[in-house]
This record gives C-alpha cells, structure tokens and sequence, in this order.
C-alpha cells in the first residue's frame, strides 16, 4: 500500500510539472486520474514493488549524487584530455569486482555509477560479481571501487540504517 | 550561444551518423543509433530555444524515453532472435505493494 | 523572420539544409545496405532527424507524431516483421537495378519539374494560405476555444477524416489479427530458444541471464510513460499531442514491460481479448458521439449541441470524447499489431541469421 | 539592492553561456572520441562522455537562462530520463557485445592495434 501511495504522490508530481495547468478542475482531476491509473496499471502488471516505487527512499541519493557527480567530472576531464591527444595512448583491461553492496538496488545504483563514470562501464552484472571495462589502467583500483560500492550501499540505505 | 550549442551539436550528430554508417560492428551502430538520439533530445532543447517554442521539449522528453525501447528492442532481437521471451525474471517480492 | 525581411541564407534554412542532407545521406545509406538490423536502425535515425526537421518548420504536432511511431513503435515492429523473414535482403538482379533507377529518374525528374510550379516557401498567396485553411485559423478561436488549432481542425473542422483515419487504424488491426492471429501463449519459449541461440552464447558462462539493471529502470520508466502518454493526450487542446499519439505512447510502455518481462507476462495483464475490445471501443465512441449529435437535433459529429447553452463547451467535451476515442483504438490496435508479431515463432533458417 | 539584482542577471547569462559552450565541447569531443577510439568497448567510453556531462551541462545552461520556471523542470527532467536511461543502455550495449563473443582489445598501445599475445587470453584479465 505504500508503494501504491507514494508511487501516486509521485507520478501526480510528474503531471504538475509537465501539465503547467493549474487553473484548469478538469485537467487537475484528469491528473490526478492518470496517476492512479498508472498505479493501477503497475499493479495489473506486478511491478508495483520498491524498485518501481523507491521515491521515499531518493532523499538518501541526493546525498550520493554530489559525490558521483565529483567523480564524473573527474572521469571525464581525463576521457576527454585521452580523446584529444595526438597519439591517444589507451590501456584497456576488463576486471572483476567482487565487493558488492548486498541488496540487489544498490547493486544496480553501483553498476550505474560505474557506467556513468566515463572510463569504466560495467559490462555484466552478476549474482556475484561485476565485470567492468576500463580504458586505462589507472581506473581499475581495487580501493576506488570498494569505496564507490560502499557509498552505494549507504546511498540505498544498508547497514544499521532506517527502512 | 544557443546557436553555438545548436552547431556543435549538429556537428556531433553528423560524426555519430559517420560511425552509424561505418560500423564496423552491429554494436557500434547500435551505440551510434542510442548516442545519436541522446544529441538529437539535447538539440531539440536547444532549439526550442532558439526557435522560441518550449512545446519542443515536449518531444525532447517523448525521445529520451522512446530512444530506450527501441534500443532495447534491437538489442533483444539481435541476442535472442525473438521479441516474445521474458529478458529478466521478475522480482521476487513481487506484487508487494498491494 | 517576422519583419518581412527574409534572407535566402539565414540560419534556419542552413538548419534545415543540413537535416535534409543527413536524411538523404541516411536514405541512400538505407537503400545500400544488404544487413536489415542496420537499415531498421538507420530508419530509426531517419525518423529522428525528420522529427528534428519538422520542429525546425514549426511543425511541433508532426514531429510529436513522428516522435512516437518513428523511434519507439515503428522499430518495435520492424523487428517484429524482419522475425518473419531473413535477416539479411536479397541482392538484386542488376537488370532490375536499371529498371528501377529508370523509374526513380523519371519520377525524380517529373517531380522536379513540378516544383517550378510550385509557391515559394511561406508565399501568403499560395492555395494552403490563402483559402480553407486561412477560415479554419480564423474561425478556430472563436468557434471552439481550443488553443491549439491543429487540434481544432483534426478532431472538429476534419472530425469526418480524422473518424475515417481512426477507422482504417482499427480496420489494420483486423486485418493483423486474421493474418497473424493474436496467438495465444507462447508455448515453452526459454528452453526453444536457448538451444536454438548461437553457440558463442551459450560457450560463455559468465553473463547472467536476468537483466537486472534493464529490470529496475524500465519497471521506474513504464509508469511515467503511462503518465506522460495521458499529458500528452489531454493538453492536445493546449499544446502538440493528442490521442494517437498518446495511444502510441501507452502502447510503448506495455511493449516496454513486454520486451524485458516477456510477451507472456504481458498477455496475463493486459489480454489479446480486452485489446479486441477496446479496439472496437475506441470507435464506437467516436461514432456515437456522432449519433448523440444527431439524436440532439445537430449534424453528425457537430459537438454544438451536446452542450445546448455554451456551444464552446460542447465543442470542448465532443474534441475530449473523441479524442478518447482515439486513444483506446490506438492503443489497442498498436498492442495488437505488437502481439501479433512476435506470437509467431521464427522460422529462420541458420543460413540466413 | 536592483543594482546587485543586475549584476545577478549578468552572471546568470555569463555562466549559462560558458556552460551551454562547455557542454557543447563535451558532445563534440565525446563524437570526436566515438570516432577516434580503436575498438567497440573503447568507443563507449567515449559516448559516455556526450552522456553525462557533456547532457548535463546542456540542460544546465538552458535551465539557466529560463530560470525558475515549468520550463527548467521539464528541462530538468530531460536531465533526469537521459541519466537514467543512457547508461542503462551502454551497460545493455556493452552486455549484449560481451555476451556474443566480441573480445576487446587489451594490454596497452598508442592507437595502433595491440600485440597479437594480448588478443589470445580471453575477454578478461
């Protein structure tokens, strides 16, 4: 039921900022509709879960966002300088990372990160382990990962945390 | 410098058609095809600015989410030949919600 | 541009130069290649620029439109079709090449000729601007209320061809079904396909078969599709949208949820029966909003008299029933085409994969 | 007190050109990298530039010079469907090229091709 409510809260958001109609009765109620129909509809088709719904949890990622985003300007400041290099000199290696967050959405918001950092991006997924593909050398340390790993898994809310 | 921002990102869809045709491998067109649409979301922006017509992000934000399935699409058919099969299993706290 | 003064060269028209380069450059690209994923790929890019082009012509409800066929949907159901066939194109015959270059010369050259004739670009005079459609901007406002005028014209001015449009999209999926059937289940589709998958997939043991991160972002994507397509379909009154391409677009969110869940799954929620019915639904509003004009002492599809006071509010609840119309036919009808495809089980031959 | 509030409006339309311009660096050079780089595997890394940050600064600048109106929450939730979606599907690109066999080039070489030993070791490391 939780889900089912802040899902709704959150796809009537979505319609106020895209519907830009606040006068309009009709249009707020038409919204107001459409968002339990969607809820409706994700539960018709058994999505209606954490993973659909995580909106009460996104206050957390606001915190991680900042992080990331360092990283990805880090990350894509060296891309880019490799890129425009006369020899471009690359090294690319595919490493396993093993040191995983242990619920299945920290793992995916860790995979994400990765492939959101230019430079590595995660090439599988598995029960275990993420194997990664890293243009250079330098972006395959064993530390940096686990660090990033850690902080998805603080994004996501594990360890002694609320939820 | 929106028609700045508007000129390089043609130019930029351009080089990513130029990758589109040479391939060489079915995946690098399909890499091409996914960041010629994030360009063409991005060019719309722009040029609902330029153009003075906010109605464009309308379809900026229509593309962002159709680029995806398409992609997905192609890249299902081309590893499993089918559209029909399940590509994922479903959570297994399913239905928790109601 | 609006101080009359129109430069041949001005920055709008290098913009549009170079979308119909990269769309010629993408079409001939098209007609060379031999693999078909690349030319459904390429088609995909093609719907893409010409949207980005329609926008730049200030055609926003077109490029709305092509928005949501070209990318999503027409992609979807090109794979669909290429299912049934090979996957790479017949060569053709040289001496059939030279018939059909011949035949595209003289249509090329008769269509060039023609453009001598036509009106410039914009000229006030020409017979788009000067005489039915000059009536319908004028009129709009004060006839119906309804800000957007392409949607005043294709729901009210033009409800006859826009009802004979909704029909042709219900009469297509009719004809889906008789050809494709909508099939039911499809029958044990894990363990057919895995053995008929190449065998550099199955000689890799790494890769994990569920998709985990493709799950979570479209279970996060199919909801605010849903709700995007109904934004959509309800300020086609105020902006560029409407109910075909709203359809389209909740349409997409269930093939969305098919493509990673499996047809199956999405049979379950969403059955070929209901679709049926809600094809012919969509029309049936249409048109019965039509008979309550009649039975109110109006033409068919006059929404004047559905509200006898306030004719404006009338047209404002027949453009909205008719609109809904639309939106349910199309929804199902482009489900329906989608189940049809892929029921069918692929009979390729490894020679031609 | 409007003085200051002018300066303001100066700095918003000088930082929203400077990253409207700097964005564009990034989508060109993420291009010029999709193009350049050697093999598939090196080539997304080079679009992830266009992805992220060369996006993000876009939107950014855009959402800059409209301020604070319903425009820059669309904007920004163009933003939002881009981040969630592209990586999502490089990462599906990426996995679906693993998965069918490609190996990728490895070891270390200056945009020529590598070794040939490099080659024979099997996709990873």
């Amino acid at each position: 039921m939780g889900y089912a409510v802040s899902l709704s809260l959150a796809m009537a958001a979505l319609w106020l900022v895209l519907s830009g109609h606040y006068d309009s009765t009709l249009l707020l109620s038409i919204g107001a509709g459409a968002s339990v129909f969607s809820v409706f509809l994700a539960w018709r088709l058994h999505i209606l879960d954490e993973e659909t719904s995580p909106y009460h949890k996104v206050w957390r990622l606001f915190l991680y966002w900042p992080w990331l985003w360092w990283e990805v300007i880090k990350t894509n400041i060296t891309i880019v300088r490799t890129i425009l290099s006369p020899d471009m000199v690359l090294t690319p290696r595919m490493v396993r990372v093993k040191e995983l967050p242990r619920t299945d959405m920290a793992r995916i918001i860790f995979a994400n990160s990765i492939t959101l950092t230019p430079g590595t991006v995660s090439v599988d997924l598995d029960d275990d382990e993420i194997i990664v593909h890293a243009v250079l050398k330098e972006m395959t340390n064993k530390n940096d990962f686990a660090a990033m790993g850690a902080r998805c898994a603080k994004a996501w809310g594990e360890k002694g945390s609320l939820s | 410098m929106i028609f700045f921002a508007s000129i390089m990102l043609m130019a930029s869809m351009t080089l990513m058609l130029i990758r589109l045709l040479r391939g060489p491998e079915l995946y690098d067109r399909v890499l091409a095809v996914n960041s010629f649409g994030t360009k063409t979301v991005l060019f719309l922006c722009v040029f609902a600015f330029l153009i003075g017509r906010p109605d464009a992000v309308d379809i900026a934000i229509l593309y962002a989410l159709m680029n995806f399935i398409s992609t997905i699409a192609i890249l299902k058919f081309f590893r499993y030949r089918a559209l029909d099969i399940a590509l994922s299993r479903m959570n297994r706290n399913r239905g928790a919600g109601s | 541009m609006s101080d009359g003064f129109i430069t041949p060269l001005d920055i709008f028209t290098v913009i549009d130069l170079i979308f119909m380069a990269m769309l010629v450059v993408v079409g001939i690209a098209i007609v060379r290649l031999r693999d078909l994923f690349a030319v459904v790929m390429l088609s995909g890019v093609y719907s893409l620029v010409s949207a980005a082009w329609f926008v730049s012509l200030d055609a926003v409800d077109v490029a709305f439109t092509e928005a949501a066929v070209g990318a999503g949907i027409s992609t979807v159901l090109m794979l669909g079709a290429m299912l049934l066939t090979a996957r790479k194109a017949e060569p053709v015959l040289p001496a059939r090449h030279w018939v059909a270059l011949m035949i595209a010369v003289v249509t090329g050259a008769a269509l060039l000729y023609a453009t001598v004739d036509m009106p410039a670009f914009g000229d006030p005079l020409s017979a788009p601007n000067a005489y039915v459609g000059l009536e319908y901007l004028k009129q709009a406002g004060p006839d119906t209320e309804i800000a957007n005028v392409v949607s005043a014209v294709l729901a009210s001015y033009r409800g006859f061809d826009t009802f004979g449009e909704t029909t042709v999209i219900f009469a297509a999926g009719l004809g889906i079904i008789l050809i494709l059937g909508m099939g039911g289940m499809v029958q044990e589709p894990k363990t057919n396909k895995a053995k008929e998958a190449p065998k550099s997939v199955l000689e890799n043991t790494t890769h994990s078969a569920h998709h985990m991160v493709l799950r979570v972002v479209s279970k996060l994507l199919i909801p605010v599709i849903v709700v995007y397509g109904f934004y959509v379909h309800f300020h086609g009154d105020y902006g560029p949208g409407g109910g075909f391409q709203a359809g389209l677009i909740i349409a997409s969110a269930i093939i969305l949820y098919a493509l990673i869940f499996g047809v199956n799954a999405a049979k379950e929620a969403v059955p070929p029966g209901l679709l049926r019915f809600g094809a012919a639904l969509g029309v049936l509003i249409y048109g019965g909003t039509g008979i309550v004009g009649i039975m109110l002492g109006g033409n068919y599809l006059n929404y004047n008299v559905l509200n006898a006071g306030h004719p404006t509010h009338g047209q404002h609840l027949g453009v909205m029933l008719v609109e809904i119309g639309v939106l349910v036919t199309v929804t199902s009808v482009m489900l329906i085409i989608f189940y049809g495809f892929t029921a069918r089980q692929p009979d390729i031959s490894d020679k031609d994969w | 007190m409007s003085e200051l509030l002018h300066y303001l409006e100066i700095a918003r339309h000088i930082l929203a050109s400077l990253s409207l311009l700097g964005g564009g660096f990034f989508v060109v050079a993420g291009a010029i990298g999709v193009l350049r780089m050697p093999d598939f595997y090196t080539r997304v890394h080079a679009a992830g530039v266009t992805d992220t940050l060369g996006a993000v600064l876009v939107l950014f600048g855009l959402i800059l010079l409209s301020g604070f109106t319903l425009l820059s929450a669309k904007l920004a939730l163009v933003g939002v469907f881009l981040l969630l979606t592209s990586p999502t599907a490089t990462h599906a690109v990426t996995n679906a090229a693993h998965i069918a066999g490609l190996k990728p080039r490895l070891g270390t070489y200056r945009t020529a091709p590598p070794p040939e030993e490099d080659n024979t070791k099997g996709p990873i490391a």
